[in-house]
């Protein structure tokens, strides 16, 4: 692969200040949105890639304002398809470090198959996604992740609609990268920030986010700083999957079923499953758990291996035609094919 | 029976058999070897929606025509002067169009009970006496491949297959045709089976020999060299001519180039063509679908490479939006579209030019679009490199209008040098021209194109943010300014408005005043032409205007159309470039209008050209 | 000071503040009210496109503007006479469209320094004498209101939310209205939290009170009950009378009603308001997207629901090809386009009519779709229940144009009684009309209409297949027959252009014939109608004509332009209808556009008007 | 659920003829969707369900040429859109077997949002998706199922491209029924077309169907009835994970990984794993083995579980509303509101 075709990874002297445009930032007091932007906007200068290599995608949303308040390049698009015309940025420019912002609307009802074929052809993009299991910016129809029963406008009587689990219909889609996030804990998604843009290939980051107008408290158990132990299992790779307030309880596999335990005598620590984010087989058991009120919801890299990723294909197809073929310009254009002369 | 060797002008041969018989093929190359004889051609492929419709049956029916001749040829012929009919079914569909006295040329073992009833003949035709106002040539072909190839270690199926080269041989001998670049295309073709190579080899000359030994031609044709400027040649398809235009443009700006598309009939071939052109650095990208297509284009674009995207109707309609967004953010990019029979799926692989009125309105929102159209297979190439060289200049989008008859049809193909291409320069802003007190402005314009500059991201200096909200001019902040609005969507109006500067001045075929003039755009050109060239040879008063530039239309159109009684426009639709010259001008036409999924015909001009001398 | 009661025909009021100081709910509690006391009026909701932009700052700003009066009112009111100005941001953006010596009614304690300079007043305005021109009540209403709540058990910022109640109380008192109704709708709405029903109760009360006691307004107004016909009434937006009207069209012909829709602004409230009516059997599905949008509503529509699909300008670009399906498969369906600011996201709060084009063009290939639009924000009702009937009677999709300001501006609507209604008579055929020898033809159509039979999947003996290939007329099978396909366009052509006969003589206001027609299309008819009544009193020659149909033209409109010198086209877009016109009439019209995302006023076309005539 | 509503289930006497209809099948000689449509066409006078309740939806491809073949009410629509219109004709008309024919392309390219948009709201429809693994009705292109590599006319250097596994997609989306079947082994497909349409919900068919012209041979190693019982797994619900050619090889769990075992004294049948459709890690862990050349690819029915359908939620939203609020008609319309008289 070229030069010009790699990211600089180098250290730059950048401060968070660099990121923060003069405009007004406009959602509402209190959104979960201003968590995250702090924390991209904290976490950037860290990467050590310069300003102007960033590119900051998004659809239509509220979350999908992002790009506005980032001062790189950065591009408001279209409704749902942010990550199809992300593809297109990294794949003409892939020395840019691309950043789609996404929400559960944009990303995963509109938006649903470039979703999936970017995560497919493993495009070495960083996703996004706002989840507040709502339409903010439409102002509060049920979305794709909304739960059964939920009263919205489009939906007075509750919803009917089976949920998503965006981590999911990402394993589903053959992700590369499946992590999670909440808005409100700043330390994990600084962690799982730093590791997404670490990741090459599509990296694909849920945040729960709040939205204080049409779904507060969506995410109220494991927003509560008080509730939270109990009902969020932050899980490393290589440690046991551990959590509750005393971090005395773990997950553990019986028979072919995953269940909670009281770590102690009958379950010591040994017994209980590790994280290894290379196995589907622990990515898959942990997405079960999601939504299932018998267990935590996880968080943290759920999934991480490498794989080829399109945008070395292309470039490597390219650079390897021009060895074979003997680069193209455009003398040999014309002359191609079988030509006779009058 | 001695054969006389007979000089015409020009001729129309049609190749017609089953999908499986190989017809596209044996058409494509007898082409080839006739271009490269020196003649001017033309050609047609004519082929089912299905892949491989059941055998014998009228549905699956595949066919190739092309006209070549020693002088410049227009059309790819309006009624066949022979006919290839590789079966019954091939025989029923296209005999009524075969000119009287036309050349029969069946494969007699076809003709079995079953495929005649497939076919609904009531009794086999090569032998009641039903084709006797032609001449019949009825041959063996199946039995005689078998003789040929007895030996040569190909499966019985396989040499079965081979019985289209047999009639390509009879084709060659008949018209004086080298047979050798064939041979070598089959031998590259088959470089990894060469008994199959061999064995098609066998069959040509097998058909050759038939028909030179046989003697049960009375003729054979020597169609001379056409007077053709010097120069080098290629055959291309309006469909290759586009992709190698597209290249070609980022080659001579010194850009890197990105096709984001999706496979749709007949748009498919640019696709396969600019994938093939690795080794120029051309990035393809197989989206997901139409709008992937069109939106991961215009990220390229944003992010510097020169994007296209190219489709054909029921894709373009699911472009709308996203061409509105490229429109608004002010981003180059070329929209090809490749017409074909509509509404809906319609007939998918039929031509038609059904989609001028989408390309002009088909989006939300005032929206202005350039739109051109190619007129030619080859044309393709420079109308591709026109719209790709206006999209930059003037940081729009850009459709371009093809069309099925263009698309999959070929003609030889003067290659340009290098230097005969417009110039095509493009400056992007520099981080070195802005500072502080400078600061770089997305959508402060150019004072004549006001095009905005085209920052590329990884400019130190230069960032900014785009998008599909309404923009501030200048400084590019969103606004909901009522006042701006207002503002912005004049200058969108006015920057497609003034791209008439660019626009030469129109040519008209014929003389500058007269009773008619027949305008056309787009792929009709060759028909309009025979059709207007043979009236003017009878005296008639009509003169012929071909557009490029249907938006912005010329600026000279108003004034010529003053020196015309009548204006004729003779679409493959129900009458759209007629509106759009009834509301620019106000003035009335006459519409000629055929939505039959198939090209015009140059006497169908020619005859309509009269009806409307004749009656005055 | 005592208080003089003024009698006024008409008063505008707009009410602004912040996004979270809740003026589009005070807004409609004025409205309500008023229309309840029996004026008759029209309201303008304006709102930014952030849910809440950052507090205090311009582009946070929301407003609603009502006008009501003692006559029929057409429009939401040209500059206001009142402005309800809750911070310095509002007064900023609103102050300009104030009428000289209007009312300004602000709440003084919101003038604080920080509110002040963020939005751009270099001095308090509220205490120099800048609005010295202006009639000014500084009313400290967050101060008052607190006084007023201080017992009431409320949490500081809960109180500090009255204030647009009391703003709302001191309005009553104005105008003299009946605060009842308010309080009854707040117990209801706070039935869960009686404390905040009191609380904001309190808050209407105190604000009435301080009008009727502080004496410091010098006047209140009576506006007397306008002359309307009797009969039930209900306050409508146009988003709700279209739901209305596509449940009850559905309702008159016995048949279950289907929405597939995808939200957005602003045509989300008619899918809000169907989904409300699930005991009226209405099947709401809230799709993934715009195209799953139609698509469902066309399965439905094949399966034998009413179905219709509801979006604004990106969304029916979306559905672009979709709607080439259900032209060529002639399902009946209802398409309604509510039209914003375009292209792209471009402003999505704000109204435009720029979707026109869109509407009649939008698609691949040669496709008619009759396009009717509506006028008013109850006319959506009568348009929506139309464009049901005509569907299902021509078996064709039909487009329903609507806009921004209709779909969320109100008006007092008379209920029609069910008989008022248009008949809507649907028959599907039955198993018992077929048998082996007379066979279902899924083509076969009726002489007049040219509408195709609508077969009910689940009806023995009517199985067929349709799709979105070209078929054959009658039989419907599968064609790629060059004729068949001319005859199909025709066809499909001809359907729609019949629909003429459904046409209406058309109703000219004013002479049938003078110096100036003033013709318009959609939401622009309050406006337009204004304006010329106005220049018909002082005498001008000018009458107006507003269409329903915009495709296809009534048969009569030719005819009746011959009778005019000039004709005015005002469009809230660069002159889509224009086109239309020129192209059809080769008459050439005079434009006038505007397209600042805000509806006409009367006095714009009041101006355009006199400006024309008195040049004569 | 009221019963005009429900899906009329009764022995009727139909055969095979009666879906024959009149016309030319206009496939290529040798296509894998014949074999396809013999079976669909057996098998529907087996379901017990009126030929006129049967309504057949198809996208575009060659697959989706299928509607005409089959004589009960069809649609051949547009490109990708299958499931979202089959969605409507379904929650207008639920007393309809509904059958949606799609193709790796129609279904997985272009109709992939819709389709896993239709599979969580698990609509009662079946779905029966023809993998070819290449685009055929366009003449050639790769699909998102083609493998890495693969020369094609859009990929003449080879896919760079990572394929989907439908089923996994599906999976992924929450589906309630995944099966796999391949165009020659019909006995496996009547089974798995009987399932389909005995579960209530959207049951998921992914077909391995061979397109001669395109890509011929794709699956030979699990149609070639000679390497088949090497290649293919069976799976039976309740049943061990068995196969090979002597039935003496299984599937085992070792650790957090699948491996393939000979069965035996080290590795009794009582070892071999138990397929379980309604345990998601064990659909999981057939699905992971799919592309995986280490083991078998599974057939049968990978996974069946009861959840809501949004057809009866629909349904049984609007009885409740017409219960508790009354049945609405014109009149009480008309009458909805705040309603004053003049
Ligand atoms: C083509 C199109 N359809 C619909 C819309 C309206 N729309 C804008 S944002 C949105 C959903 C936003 O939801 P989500 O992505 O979850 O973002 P949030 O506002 O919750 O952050 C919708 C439906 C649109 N802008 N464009
Ligand atoms: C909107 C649109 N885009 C593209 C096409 C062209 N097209 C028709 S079928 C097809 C792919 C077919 O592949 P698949 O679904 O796998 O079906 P197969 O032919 O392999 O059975 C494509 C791209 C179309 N008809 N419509
Ligand atoms: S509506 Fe919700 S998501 Fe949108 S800005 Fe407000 S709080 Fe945030
Ligand atoms: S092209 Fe392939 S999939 Fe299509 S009909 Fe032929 S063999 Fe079947
Ligand atoms: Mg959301
Ligand atoms: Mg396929």
């Amino acid at each position: 692969m070229s030069d010009k075709n790699a990211i600089k990874v180098e250290p730059v002297a950048l401060t968070r200040k660099d990121f923060v445009p003069g405009n007004e930032v406009r959602w509402c007091p209190g959104c979960g949105d201003y968590s995250v932007l702090a924390q991209v906007q904290k976490m950037f200068p860290e990467m050590g890639i310069k300003r102007e290599d960033f590119a900051v995608i998004s659809g239509i949303g509220c979350s999908s304002r992002f790009p506005y308040y980032m001062d790189t390049y950065g591009f408001h698009t279209i409704h749902g398809r942010a990550t199809a015309i992300a593809s297109g940025v990294k794949l003409a420019n892939p020395a840019l470090s691309v950043w789609v912002v996404t929400g559960d609307g944009d990303g995963f009802s509109i938006g649903g198959n470039h979703m999936i074929h970017l995560l497919r052809r493993n495009i070495d993009i960083n996703v996004l996604l706002f989840n507040n299991r709502i339409y903010g910016l439409t102002k509060g129809q049920y979305s794709p992740t909304s739960l059964p029963g939920a009263k919205t406008k489009s939906s007075p009587f509750g919803s009917i609609d089976n949920p998503f689990i965006p981590a999911s219909v990402a394993f589903g889609a053959e992700a590369s990268f499946i992590a999670r996030a909440i808005d409100v804990d700043v330390k994990n998604m600084q962690d799982v920030l730093m590791e997404s843009h670490q990741h090459k290939g599509t990296s694909f980051v849920e945040i729960y986010q709040n939205c204080v107008i049409f779904n507060d408290g969506a995410f109220a158990d494991v927003s509560n700083k008080k509730t939270r132990p109990d009902h969020a299992l932050f899980v490393k790779h290589g440690e046991p999957m551990v959590f509750g307030a005393d971090q005395n309880k773990g997950i553990i596999i019986d028979g072919s079923h995953p269940k909670v335990v009281d770590i102690g005598k009958e379950y010591p620590i040994e017994r209980i499953l590790v994280h290894d984010k290379t196995n589907p087989l622990i990515t898959n058991l942990l997405l079960q758990m999601t939504l299932d009120n018998h267990f935590p919801t996880p968080f943290g890299v759920l999934r991480q291996v490498d794989k080829p990723t399109y945008d070395e294909g292309l470039i490597s197809q390219i650079d390897a035609a021009k060895e074979k073929l003997g680069e193209g310009g455009l003398e040999e254009l014309l002359a191609l094919g079988d030509v006779w002369e009058v | 029976m001695t054969t006389q060797v007979k000089h015409v002008d020009e001729v129309t041969i049609r190749f017609a058999g089953d999908s499986g018989d190989g017809m596209q093929l044996t058409g494509t190359r007898f082409t080839e070897t006739t271009a490269i004889a020196g003649n001017d051609l033309k050609t047609l492929p004519d082929y089912p929606a299905e892949i491989r419709a059941p055998a014998g049956t009228l549905g699956g029916v595949s066919a190739f025509q092309l006209m070549f001749g020693s002088k410049t040829v227009f059309t790819s012929g309006d009624a066949p002067d022979v006919l290839v009919a590789m079966n019954p079914a091939a025989l029923k569909v296209h005999l009524k169009e075969l000119v009287k006295g036309g050349v029969i040329l069946a494969n007699a073992d076809a003709f079995s009970d079953k495929n005649l009833k497939l076919a609904g003949w009531e009794s086999n035709p090569l032998e009641d006496d039903s084709l006797s106002s032609y001449t019949l040539y009825s041959v063996q072909m199946t039995k005689l491949v078998n003789l040929a190839l007895a030996e040569s270690g190909l499966a019985p199926k396989s040499i079965d297959r081979t019985k289209n080269m047999f009639a390509l041989g009879i084709l060659f001998w008949m018209y004086n045709r080298d047979p050798e670049p064939t041979f070598r295309w089959l031998k590259e073709k088959f470089s990894k089976a060469p008994v199959l190579a061999e064995g098609n080899i066998t069959a040509i000359k097998a058909g050759y020999n038939y028909g030179d030994i046989t003697r049960i031609f009375n003729t054979s044709y020597r169609v001379e060299r056409a007077e053709i400027p010097k120069g080098k040649y290629k055959s291309v398809t309006g469909n290759e001519a586009t992709a190698y235009g597209l290249v070609a443009a980022a080659k001579k700006a010194g850009k890197e180039i990105f096709l984001g598309s999706y496979p749709i009939t007949p748009a498919s071939e640019i696709l396969h063509t600019m994938s093939k052109l690795k080794n120029f650095g051309v990035k393809t990208f197989q989206a997901e679908d139409e709008i992937a297509g069109i939106t991961s284009a215009i990220g390229a674009s944003f992010a510097g490479d020169l994007a296209c995207t190219t489709t054909s109707g029921p894709g373009l309609a699911l472009k709308s939006e996203a061409i509105g967004l490229a429109l608004i953010t002010e981003l180059p990019l070329v929209i090809v579209n490749v017409q074909r029979g509509g509404p809906s799926t319609g007939l998918p692989t039929k031509t038609e030019q059904s989609d001028l009125l989408q390309a002009l309105y088909g989006r939300n929102g005032d929206g202005e679009v350039p739109v051109i159209a190619a007129s030619t297979p080859s044309d393709c190439f420079y109308a591709a490199y026109e719209a790709s060289r206006m999209a930059v200049k003037y940081m729009t989008p850009v459709i371009l209008l093809t069309d099925g008859y263009l698309g999959n049809g070929s003609e030889p193909w003067k290659i340009p040098s290098v230097d005969e291409l417009d110039d095509f320069e493009i400056s992007h802003p520099k981080a070195e021209d802005f500072s502080e007190d400078v600061k770089f402005q997305p959508y402060k314009r150019d004072e004549v194109t006001l095009a905005r500059p085209w920052a590329i991201p990884g400019t130190k200096g230069l960032e900014h943010r785009i998008g599909g909200l309404e923009k501030v001019d200048v400084s590019g902040d969103v606004s909901y300014e009522p006042m701006n609005h207002q503002v912005m969507t004049h200058l969108r109006v006015d920057k497609v408005a003034g791209m008439t500067r660019e626009i030469p001045q129109t040519e008209i075929f014929g003389e500058a005043k007269a009773k008619l003039l027949v305008l056309g755009w787009g792929g009709t050109f060759g028909a309009i032409h025979v059709g207007v060239d043979r009236a003017q040879q009878k005296g008639y008063s009509v003169s012929q205007i071909h557009l490029r530039w249907v938006n912005p239309l010329p600026a000279d159109l108003g004034d010529i159309f003053k020196n015309f009684d009548e204006i004729l426009i003779p679409e493959l639709n129900m009458g759209q470039l007629s509106k759009i010259i009834r509301m620019n001008f106000l003035r009335d036409v006459i519409q000629l209008n055929k939505v039959q999924g198939l090209p015009f015909k140059g006497s169908e001009i020619e005859t309509k050209i009269y009806s409307i001398l004749d009656k005055k």
